[in-house]
């Protein structure tokens, strides 16, 4: 039977013995090269980072291939990262390259610190949600396919972040990413009266929409959506199934750059929308690759070292960003929302 | 079921990038459902639409939340996929492992389940993908026998995460991993049984690089900082030197605060302590000459949450230092003071930070019993708009 | 009505600013509303409130606006206060006389009011202060006669103003004067019935340092700029040099867009042309060595006000940049296509920035006819709620 | 009879000679002294302005006192600048001198160039408003008989521009100023029936209150005004009488700095909260002028050359700013309006 309210395994168990004895005492860490930390304690002990890159949506296998490659040269112990890519961690600096030469020989790609792109924080897309405008496995493998090199080597102006969200529900939390892909809707939820008198509440229905866009049908025990109004949030499907909102023909997505959420240097920022819409095109997703390719490789070459993508665009100024992507800019850029005010240029001063 | 061509997925299978599409082949060959998941998949990749329905509320004994219901539109169809629920399981602190655990949860999940996995989710779970209602209880009992607990989900306490912290890195100021752990124990039947408003979420980062992107992607950020002035070790300034580094312009000039003063004639580096701003840029590029100061804690900001529906907030701060330590009985405390008011005031499927955002945060604060302090924004109000309490004037 | 003592204005007749107290006693003498508006003052001074009622309408034959009704609340007590009404005159671009025309006024003004103005109002009117209702016809007549015609109030267009640009300043990047009297005139159907939802302010501004403080307080902001690259001559740096300017720290560290760099060898300064965005900074403080660029004209910013109802706002970028020459017709053009677009979707008492925030820059500018381009945002949206107009879409 | 339509006088009649031969062709400026401009022509011309400070609220007698030295020194011409002062326009450099001794002698104060405070920029107050919650020549008088110095000299970091308004209508256009005094009200309007009824349309009188405090009351064909959502904002005052929000006890000003409207260097900015009220204490109101004192010594003692209130401010950070005038922080300071949000401090990094 089970035991409620275990909460989760303790820590202290999963760590690497040679974490338990420096934990709290480590001095500073060098990449001594891409993919791989080490880290120094005051003890004088040094611990290698092995960091692999993941598709995060996994086999068991998968799993267990980790694990044979962790007991072998790990005594038994790894770690997964924030952006779920994976870490062995190894006292033992001879193991480093055999580890190495090992994870490559089963495909896994070691990289992801320093100035490179790490893994692709995301989400489910087709494969487990019901919301999704696009999928996000599929659009990943895509785009780190493209941009392998710049996992595997050190040769960006800096940390590149890149976040994608199948849908507006950001379960990708991309808001504030170096480069944002998104999934958005562009027509309005299509009303299926049948599965909205299943078990929809009407009025929370109705309180779902953000633009109130939404009203009651009282006749038809169902709603009537003002299209004029309705910005394809979708919130109000996942409020109710009879407001079907997918739409092959219609769905896609959208390119934001420029967020971070470290403090070094410049406050957090949001990323923000460069690109409104690009379709999906599966498998391979190539106008989403190209766009991001195309961002990456000028930022690249006009950064100066250390600035963030977003760094860099406000030190040049947004114009100057799309005239160097050759980026089309559009009324759908503007914002037109609740905090729409604080982004409209209330200067002079600009480029031209 | 025959096995069916996959055209369009097979090209996902080619590329530098490990391919989820070879993973989900794997999990194929012992999986009806995972097989079915292949053919679903390519289905949606043919009509560029998702296969997946609304969930029904399917759960353990015992716990409103943890188990997400998933079912497919083609049942008929994918009549393995006519029951696919998620289970999220609470990760340990740091995402650390030994690899008997990881052997555990795979072999419970090849019973159980589809054998596919995320890891982790992006909230930190481990996610658990694919299975039919009626194993859900016998694999929670497992996974609960093999050490394991079941993460949030709805409107509860969702699963708290943290940055591998001190374990492994030089600028934690606060034992990331050893709170995450208690705090998250201590709040299990928050976690466990939704009653809030809405969902809320918290992570720790050890620093103000918050490894964790708390400041986006929680409704309550905790990150570590120190109240004092940071260290610097001149002899360390002088190796950078010698090693080449300009330190003018790849410290000093990028110090958002212009609180480093670098002394070309000595080599000698010197913070205004009291301009620091604690934004870890200098320790970052010279974490063996820099470090943060002595006396250690956490700055609290609230608020975080993604685009849905009022835009996305970034969390602000709430609590500029609070010691992390102990049994963190301040921050706790402050939690339920928090969840109090936000049960009180906010409404369904309203975040915390909408909830304060629409009431105001002098409402917040004096209802929280919080002290109004300028660190809490970036800037005053540019409207004279006030509201008094009626009870500071004169009637 | 008793000379009565007023202890309190008194003490404003002392201390070396000019006093307002001292102006009013002079009217006085003259005129009996003047002398009861210094005891009116007196009591309000007394009992910290104000005592003038709602204005009733009022105003001149053929013409919506420019007179402002007002009466005491306590007319018993001065009823040469019962009626006291507000007419604002149009002043001449650059608020430029000659003391003909100043004598007129104050002998005209003599006559039908009280002796007190403004000079000037703070949207740029000549303010005649206080006269009965009787008065405010032949006052109007006679005002006509020397030349002065009424301003705006109400829903209409207000008194447009303009800095001293080309008559004083060597910055003007276009003649202020004469684009704000030629447009006043063709505006004056505008100007003088009210029709819109609520006001509208123009001001006109020679360059970027805004001496009208248009982009705070005018719903359209005219300010000039060039779209070519600034000039420099070198000897007039070399001289400034000599004459003790840090160039680098004064000038080059400043620029917002570090844009200058300068040569410390050859005391030369040079900008990067593109990645100047005129903001004036070197300009104001080397005006010898450095001018605008050669082909000269104005950006067009919308929809600036202060704070009632939704918060203030600053004006916009709508037009990066017209040329503001020959009879203004573009910006003539402009003007009625906004104006037309915001009687049609306006509410009452919603300034244009309220309306275009209401319903969205988008539909403002494919409404409107204008084409969108980065210059008009800081920063593009960060939410991805765009609206897309149906018809661009595959139905 | 009225001529309609023919709009204001034409500028040209109105410059003096020098400025009509030098239209346009102005090449650059010094402030010999100051109050004093000295502009100076391609054609080797050179224009001299005398700025004067005014009350602004004059009589008849100072205009034609005005019209005299203009007369005697100007050869009959003059000018008022965007913020109410006087300027003489003089030609002849020897005139300079004995102009100011004029004015000297009358007690008008030559200054405001420059590095300097110039005229508060202010309205109708108690004079002639029926919504204010404050004087304003008043207040104005006051201040400036306090800071008369800084007006004659140009001793300041930068420009510094005040601006007054007597209520939220903000005719001062306050909102952008260094620092600005606004009146504001603390107590809900109370409501008189009676004068609802006469005249007042209740849909928008409803509709005013930007916060939706105000419902109708149809039995008393009038309103209620729900005090717990109302922040005395007064718009429901300008649209009906009945609406009485004056209350002599709780009205008075408050401060808010920071703001400018120039683009150099820095983008336009709103002015901000500092104080949230200050009681009304005439006729000197020495609370307010104390506290403008103050935020002025603490900006000249601390802020860079050239740098303007906002400037210094921004780059100390706002939490020094408190500390180093010893103002109180308060939530009354925190926004709590339509744009909150980005006053938030999202970020960890701030100064103790
Ligand atoms: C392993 C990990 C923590 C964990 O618990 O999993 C981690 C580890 C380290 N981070 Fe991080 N960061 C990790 C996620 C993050 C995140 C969150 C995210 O990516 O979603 C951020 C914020 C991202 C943002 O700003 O948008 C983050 C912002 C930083 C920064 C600040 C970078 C900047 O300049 O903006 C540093 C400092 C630096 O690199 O100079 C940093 C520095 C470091 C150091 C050097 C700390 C240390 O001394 O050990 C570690 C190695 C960095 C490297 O990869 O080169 N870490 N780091 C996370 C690795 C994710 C991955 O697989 O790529
Ligand atoms: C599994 C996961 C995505 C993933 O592939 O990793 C996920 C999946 C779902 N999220 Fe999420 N969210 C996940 C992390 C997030 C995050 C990211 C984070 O936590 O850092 C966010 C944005 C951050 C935030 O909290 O704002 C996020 C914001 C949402 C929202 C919007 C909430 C909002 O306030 O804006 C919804 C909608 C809702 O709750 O109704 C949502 C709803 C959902 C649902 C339950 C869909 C639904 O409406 O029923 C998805 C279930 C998918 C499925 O069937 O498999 N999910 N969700 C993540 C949880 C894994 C885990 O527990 O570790
Ligand atoms: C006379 C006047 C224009 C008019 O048509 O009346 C004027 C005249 C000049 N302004 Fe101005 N400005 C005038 C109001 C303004 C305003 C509006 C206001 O005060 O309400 C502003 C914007 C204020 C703000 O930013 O909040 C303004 C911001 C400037 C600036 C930018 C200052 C800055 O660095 O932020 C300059 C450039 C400079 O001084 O270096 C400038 C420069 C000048 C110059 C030097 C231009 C020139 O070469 O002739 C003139 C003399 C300045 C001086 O007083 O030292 N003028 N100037 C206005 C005098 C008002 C007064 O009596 O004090
Ligand atoms: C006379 C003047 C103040 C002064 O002492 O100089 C003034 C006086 C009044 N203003 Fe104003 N406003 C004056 C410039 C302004 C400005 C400043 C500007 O134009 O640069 C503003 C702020 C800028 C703006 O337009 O947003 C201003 C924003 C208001 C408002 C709020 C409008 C808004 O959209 O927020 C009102 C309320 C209203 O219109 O109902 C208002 C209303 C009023 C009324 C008519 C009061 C009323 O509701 O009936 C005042 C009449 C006072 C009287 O009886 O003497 N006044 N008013 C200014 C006009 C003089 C002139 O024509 O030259
Ligand atoms: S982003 Fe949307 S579609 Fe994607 S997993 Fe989250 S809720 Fe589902
Ligand atoms: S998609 Fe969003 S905006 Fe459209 S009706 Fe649904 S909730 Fe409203
Ligand atoms: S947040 Fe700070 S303490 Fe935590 S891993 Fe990142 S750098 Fe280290
Ligand atoms: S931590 Fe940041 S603010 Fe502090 S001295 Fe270093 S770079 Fe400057
Ligand atoms: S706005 Fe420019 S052109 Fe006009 S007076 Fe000021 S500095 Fe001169
Ligand atoms: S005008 Fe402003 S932006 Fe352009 S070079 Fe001069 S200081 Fe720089
Ligand atoms: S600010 Fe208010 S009180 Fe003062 S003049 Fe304007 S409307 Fe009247
Ligand atoms: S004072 Fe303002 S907030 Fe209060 S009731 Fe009147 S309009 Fe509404």
């Amino acid at each position: 039977m089970a035991r409620l309210d275990q909460g989760p395994p303790h820590y202290e168990q999963m760590l690497p013995p040679i974490i338990k004895e420096n934990y709290g005492k480590w001095r500073y860490h060098e990449i001594p090269r891409p993919g791989v930390l080490k880290h120094v304690s005051e003890t004088g002990a040094e611990l290698y980072s092995i960091r692999v890159g993941s598709p995060r949506l996994v086999s068991i296998e998968f799993v267990r291939d980790l694990c044979d490659l962790a007991d072998k040269f790990c005594d038994g112990h790894l770690r997964f990262t924030a952006r779920h890519n994976v870490e062995f961690l190894l006292g033992d600096a001879s193991k480093v390259e055999p580890l190495i030469a090992a994870l490559t020989e089963k495909g896994l790609p070691v990289g992801g610190t320093g100035a490179s792109i790490s893994n692709v924080v995301h989400t489910q897309g087709w494969v487990h949600c019901h919301t999704p405008a696009t999928d996000a496995s599929g659009v990943v493998k895509s785009v780190m396919d493209d941009l392998h090199d710049y996992f595997e080597e050190m040769k960006l102006p800096a940390k590149l972040k890149i976040g994608l969200a199948c849908c507006l529900n950001m379960c990708g939390a991309a808001h504030c990413s170096d480069i944002a892909i998104v999934g958005v809707h562009r027509t309005p939820p299509r009303i299926n009266d049948e599965k909205i008198q299943k078990g929809t509440e009407i009025p929370s229905l109705v309180a779902s929409c953000p633009t109130g866009a939404i009203r009651p049908n009282p006749k038809a025990k169902s709603v009537i959506v003002n299209e004029d109004k309705c910005m394809y949030c979708g919130n109000c499907y996942t409020m109710s199934p009879g407001m079907e909102i997918m739409d092959p023909k219609n769905d896609g997505c959208a390119i934001l750059v420029g967020g971070k959420t470290s403090n070094a240097r410049t406050a957090p920022s949001f990323s923000r929308m460069v690109i409104p819409f690009l379709p999906n095109n599966p498998p391979r997703w190539p106008e989403v690759t190209e766009a991001i390719r195309n961002i990456i490789d000028v930022w690249a070459a006009n950064a100066r070292q250390g600035e963030r993508v977003g760094e860099w665009i406000e030190r040049i100024g947004w114009e100057r960003f799309f005239t160097l992507t050759g980026i089309p800019f559009s009324d759908k850029l503007i914002d037109d929302y609740i905090f729409s005010r604080e982004t409209f240029r209330t200067s002079a001063a600009f480029k031209f | 079921m025959t096995e069916k061509r996959t055209p369009k997925l097979d090209e996902l299978q080619k590329g530098k990038w490990p391919s989820f599409v070879t993973e989900m082949k794997r999990a194929a060959v012992k999986s009806p459902a995972a097989a079915e998941l292949v053919q679903l998949l390519e289905k949606s990749y043919e009509e560029r639409k998702g296969h997946w329905k609304h969930g029904g509320i399917v759960g353990v004994k015992g716990y409103g939340g943890g188990v997400i219901g998933r079912y497919t539109d083609v049942p008929e169809e994918f009549p393995n996929l006519a029951e696919f629920h998620t289970m999220r399981l609470n990760q340990p602190a740091g995402w650390f492992y030994n690899t008997k655990s990881l052997r555990d949860l795979c072999d419970i999940w090849e019973k159980h389940g589809s054998g596919l996995t995320n890891f982790h989710g992006s909230t930190g779970d481990i996610i658990m993908l694919g299975m039919t209602t009626e194993h859900i209880q016998p694999a929670f009992d497992e996974f609960s026998e093999a050490g394991f607990d079941l993460g949030g989900s709805g409107s509860d306490l969702r699963t708290p995460s943290c940055c591998v912290g001190p374990a492994r890195c030089e600028h934690a100021c606060y034992d990331t991993l050893e709170a995450c752990h208690d705090i998250t124990n201590e709040f299990q039947d928050e976690l466990h049984r939704p009653m809030w408003p809405y969902k809320f979420k918290i992570k720790f980062s050890g620093c103000a690089n918050d490894c964790t992107a708390s400041i986006a992607r929680s409704d309550c950020s905790v990150i570590g900082t120190w109240r004092d002035t940071l260290r610097i070790d001149q002899n360390e300034v002088k190796a950078y030197v010698e090693a080449g580094l300009d330190i003018q312009a790849a410290v000093c000039d990028k110090c958002p605060t212009r609180a480093l003063k670098f002394d070309y004639k000595n080599n000698e580096l010197n913070v205004i302590p009291e301009d620091c701003s604690r934004c870890m840029h200098c320790i970052n590029v010279m974490p063996k000459a820099i470090q943060p100061g002595k006396e250690k804690g956490a700055t609290i900001l609230l608020g975080g949450k993604s685009t849905i529906v009022q835009s996305a907030f970034m969390a602000w701060v709430i609590v500029p230092f609070m010691k992390m330590e102990g049994d963190y009985e301040e921050f706790k405390d402050l939690m339920r003071r928090i969840w109090e008011w936000w049960d009180e005031n906010g409404k369904t499927r309203e975040r915390i930070g909408e909830t304060i955002y629409r009431l105001g945060m002098g409402k917040f604060l004096r209802e929280v019993g919080l002290p109004p302090v300028p660190q809490m924004v970036f800037r005053p109000r540019a409207n004279p708009y006030v509201f008094w309490p009626q009870d500071e004037i004169e009637k």
